[in-house]
């Protein structure tokens, strides 16, 4: 126990984390561009043509694998934040705030193809339906927590007021989740259901998860290079950021 | 399939593009944006030491 | 026994100090000195509790004030530049309230006295926005009269004070001092505490005698 | 320890007492919000009967998050709120009794005015009802949510706005169960439903907003 | 002289800048007003359609009504208003620049927001221009009447409502108008009677509201 | 030249003073006594044309101030208790702006010079709010150094200043009256203004030595 402990603290110290964040940039980038380019390809190549949404229904292949990073990012984030209380590593605090950017764009995405292909199928943008609003109130959960940084000009306040906020809007994944449950809505149900059964033509199910992935590598990606930047931006008065090869050239 | 056609997207053209459209502007602007902030944060961390230096002097 | 092991604390791109270590026994009087903008307020506040110190640490008869919360708090009176009074509360209600968050309720006997020992006869029952500065200001300090902390902390106490109630609130705090209290006081203004008992402590980067 | 709320919810409900001004202004900008729309809409009763349950609770929850504004922003300002935090009380139930004086200020009144308004839009009795219990319920959990985004953005540049976007979002649910509940009964079928669900938001946000307040104070008053 | 004006304005529109909320403040309560509705009310369109030029102007009442307490109070309590009545300026100039300030902060945002809010209620082109129009000249009006309000209640307990109760009285017409133009056009019969009384409207408080809120400002410093 | 004729003001139910009058000429100091409460703010106030006497009046070079208005308040310079900074605008943006105001407009420059000559190096452009008291108060004070008007009314400027600052202000006030000026000044704390120049006014009911 101890020792594992141990050396979860030698990564979470910024001077640690910051090339092994380097590393994984390379690796998630180089995944992300392969994994979306195979799910563009299969999502308009390989992936059939619905029965009754025609090609329309290929947005499917970008608003769902958006919609789920959406609230998969926020729970990170949520994890990211309560390490940071238990443990009080201050790297934690910078992997929330690098997280939120993207998960934002997420989110927004999610919304945008949403009503992209809302207007074809249900003849409008945009309905007060559950899920729909559940989605916009993730967008806002978002750009509140990215407002509430910006607000606020003193590091340790806005790390410490951040993750409390993520904390505290982790309530609203389940009812985004659950929503379509909760009420009958005229948004798709869950095709994947948590018990793994896949109400779904195999090959579009295939396609939706390697976008999935591919969208997963990709927020790894920005995520851990947007650290590292603020890794430079806190610690750049420390001896270890002035002696980085990138610096001196 | 002709190109027409797959442009076209059976009608849905609008609708398609608009949303995977977006959708690539978003994520090729995101890595961009990092990359200006990578870089001015280098830029600025080098001021710095230029400045230490300085000072040692 | 209050200990300060090397405190730093750092504001926008100045640091304001570092390496910051002394321990203030019973019975005396910690005087900061220090030009505007040096830390005085900045120290007192981390003292308190209130401001996270960048580096270093607080400890209270040996434990970290962090961790001694309420018990530490139970010790501690702060008076700062803020007076702390609600205006449209009347100064009785304003020091009852008070004293009954800081755990020692007292009667409405006892608030009348303290306010007329501060001086303020014929004002006890006025909603404090009407009063003077010299008069709010009175009514905030009144709580020291009533309160048994052992450890004040006051911030320009003696500001908007006239000469009479300065030497009142001098006698106060000596006497404090002399039962065993400590005292944390910055002023900039003359005070006659007799020396002894008043260790000194200098913050700031100017040369005195700079504007 | 109950000391402790006690002197800080009289203190409070006294503060509202002196200036009632704040009793009011809530209460009145609800009645205002309400009243205003047979203005802006006019007065087809049958349009009025479908949009009441929406005017009443978007009136109710903008009136809450309005008047999160002055929870502890005047506290703030004179430094009491300074001296709470350095009082020897657990500070969530400095913080719980600070919400409850707050709604009994803002929220009670304008719970007990709704049915009287509700008649202008012709409401049946039972939506009234509803009406009624799902304020009941409802405001004081806005009022309970309300309380960690004021805290947050206390004394922040950007204060009103930041409060509106960081509480929406935790609003909406509120909103929707409440107008639910009440358009449910209204159409005839029944609202329970939604009312557990409100139920379960009140418990929930009873538990753990003032815990979130009061961190989120220590971390604004520095 | 119009130096004087000048500088107010500029440093009033440095101020919004710095705390960037005040701007947003309003605009953003504004959306949340006019998007929520929908929300409680359900997505009928029809319905929407409906209401939608008295949310509109029911919204934006509300939202300059709000901005208000904010127009004096800032500068009073810190002491600036103070050395402005202290300045050899002609009072009721200050005051138009800080109004005139104040209107392009929270104002203008929200008459150029709400075009394209009104596609959520899918309003007609002609409908939309006549709703731009008449906030165009309808909020300006709001502020400068406000003024007067602001001014008066300046420092009372009391504030908030009172704001309110004085300048309710005074909107109305305005958001009759206002409101009254836009359905009018809605429902095909031109809304030009209604403009021109709004233009009249604003004319007279461009006139006098300054001159008031001046003589007001210095009965509140004493 | 300032003539107050028995000007009377009553706050509350208490008259504060009454049947006071006194004139001032070129070139003197006016040092305004009394203990907490006992009127001075309201008569500097009353003095600045801020409130209403209950009776008489205050005349400048003969004329009432109520007539005379704009040009009354071109010659003067209340500092209060409020600061009248703007803690969102920066040192510079609070001065310019508040010297434009009063009609004088001063270039960047100028505003720089007069805060460095208040000793506020280096925190010229840092919004107010995180300034400490005593910078604020320079802050404010900075205009007396650009300012030409004739009387300053100075409500406790010493309040928070550290002693070199209280030095340079006293020097700076000095010279103004030297040059012709008027002062109207409260203050607890001492003041070493070269006497002969100095006319004194006690206001107030208690006894010396009175808390
Ligand atoms: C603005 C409009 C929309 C928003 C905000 C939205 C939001 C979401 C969200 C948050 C999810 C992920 C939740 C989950 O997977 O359980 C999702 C999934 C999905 N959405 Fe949408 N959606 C919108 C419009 C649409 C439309 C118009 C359609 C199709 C007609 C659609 C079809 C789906 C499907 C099939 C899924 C996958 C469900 C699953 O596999 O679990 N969505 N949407
Ligand atoms: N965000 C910030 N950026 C830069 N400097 C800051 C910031 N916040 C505070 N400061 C500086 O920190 C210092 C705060 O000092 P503090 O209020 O403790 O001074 P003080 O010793 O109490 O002065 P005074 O005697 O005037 O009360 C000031 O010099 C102020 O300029
Ligand atoms: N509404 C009121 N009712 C009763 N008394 C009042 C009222 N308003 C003001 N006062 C009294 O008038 C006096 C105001 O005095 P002022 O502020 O001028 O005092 P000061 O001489 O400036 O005192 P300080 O030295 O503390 O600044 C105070 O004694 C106050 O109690
Ligand atoms: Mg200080
Ligand atoms: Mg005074």
């Amino acid at each position: 126990m101890s020792s594992r402990l141990i050396n979860w603290f030698k990564f979470s110290s910024p001077s640690t984390f910051y090339p092994l964040a380097g590393r994984m940039v390379t690796l998630f980038s180089i995944l992300a561009v392969v994994l979306i380019a195979v799910g563009l390809y299969m999502s308009f190549f390989i992936a059939p043509t619905d029965y009754k949404q025609g090609e329309g229904y290929r947005i499917i292949y970008i608003h769902v694998p958006a919609a789920w990073m959406s609230m998969f990012i926020y729970v990170v984030m949520a994890g990211w934040s309560i390490l940071g209380l238990i443990y009080n590593t201050r790297i934690s605090a910078m992997m929330t705030s690098a997280l939120a950017p993207t998960g934002a764009i997420f989110a927004f995405l999610s919304l945008w193809t949403g009503a992209f292909w809302g207007k074809p199928m249900w003849g409008t943008w945009w309905v007060w339906d559950a899920r729909l609003t559940s989605a916009l109130i993730l967008f806002f959960l978002y750009l509140g927590f990215i407002a509430l940084q910006g607000a606020i000009d003193d590091n340790r306040r806005s790390d410490r007021a951040g993750a409390l906020l993520v904390m505290v809007g982790i309530v609203n994944i389940p009812i985004i989740y659950f929503s379509v449950k909760w009420w009958n809505t005229l948004h798709q149900g869950a095709t994947i259901k948590m018990s793994g059964g896949a109400s779904m033509d195999p090959v579009m199910l295939w396609t939706m998860l390697i976008m999935t992935f591919g969208f997963w590598a990709y927020a790894i990606a920005a995520a851990m290079s947007r650290v590292r930047s603020i890794i430079l931006e806190r610690e750049r008065d420390t001896t270890w950021v002035s002696e980085l090869p990138e610096v001196n050239r | 399939m002709s190109v027409a056609e797959f442009f076209d997207m059976g009608g849905y053209a609008l609708y398609v593009w608009g949303s995977f459209g977006v959708c690539a502007l978003l994520m090729i602007a995101e890595p961009l944006l990092l990359r200006s902030r990578r870089r001015n944060a280098l830029r600025r961390v080098a001021r710095i030491i230029r400045m230490n230096a300085e000072d040692t002097k | 026994m209050l200990e300060v092991v090397d405190l730093e604390c750092v504001r926008g791109d100045r640091r304001l100090f570092s390496g910051l270590s002394f321990s203030l026994g019973g019975g005396t009087l910690l005087h900061l000195h220090g030009h505007n903008g040096s830390g005085k307020t900045t120290l007192m506040r981390t003292l308190c509790g209130l401001v996270q110190p960048t580096a270093g640490e607080v400890l209270w008869d040996g434990e970290s004030i962090r961790k001694q919360g309420e018990d530490y708090r139970r010790d501690l009176v702060y008076i700062g530049h803020k007076s702390g009074i609600k205006g449209d509360l009347t100064g009785i209600e304003n020091l009852r309230i008070s004293c009954a968050l800081d755990g020692v309720a007292i009667s409405e006997k006892q608030a009348w006295d303290a306010l007329e020992q501060m001086g303020l006869n014929g004002h006890e029952d006025l909603p404090a926005r009407v009063l003077s500065q010299g008069q709010t200001r009175r009514v905030s300090l009144a709580r020291l009269l009533v309160n048994r902390s052992r450890i004040w902390v006051l911030d320009e106490p003696f500001t908007a004070l006239d000469k009479a109630a300065v030497e009142f609130l001098q006698s106060v705090i000596r006497s404090h001092v002399d039962a065993g209290g400590m005292v944390i006081l910055t002023t900039h203004q003359e005070v006659k505490i007799t020396k002894g008992q008043v260790q000194e402590l200098q913050l700031g980067w100017k040369r005195d005698g700079d504007v | 320890m109950f000391e402790a709320f006690y002197t800080i919810v009289s203190r409070d409900l006294l503060l509202a007492l002196r200036r009632r001004s704040d009793i009011f202004s809530t209460l009145f900008f609800f009645v205002i919000v309400v009243s205003l729309f047979p203005l802006g809409i006019g007065p087809e009763m049958a349009t009025l009967r479908l949009i009441a349950p929406g005017v009443f609770w978007v009136a109710a929850l903008l009136a809450s998050m309005l008047a999160l504004e002055r929870l502890f922003a005047a506290d703030f300002d004179d430094g009491t709120l300074e001296q709470m935090l350095l009082t020897p009380q657990p500070l969530f139930l400095l913080v719980l009794g600070k919400i409850t004086a707050h709604w009994l200020v803002t929220g009670l009144p304008l719970v007990l005015m709704a049915p009287l308004l509700g008649l202008q839009y012709d409401l049946g009795i039972d939506a009234l009802q509803v009406m009624l219990v799902t304020l009941l319920m409802g405001t004081p959990a806005l009022s309970l949510i309300g309380g960690i985004g004021a805290a947050l953005t206390l004394g922040l540049r950007g204060g009103g706005v930041l409060v509106s976007l960081l509480v929406l979002p935790l609003y909406i649910p509120v909103l929707i169960f409440g107008a639910g509940a009440v358009e449910a009964t209204a159409s005839g079928l029944g609202g329970a439903g939604h009312i557990y669900m409100l139920g379960a938001i009140l418990v929930m946000s009873l538990v753990l907003a003032p815990l979130a307040s009061a961190a989120a104070l220590r971390i604004s008053a520095e």
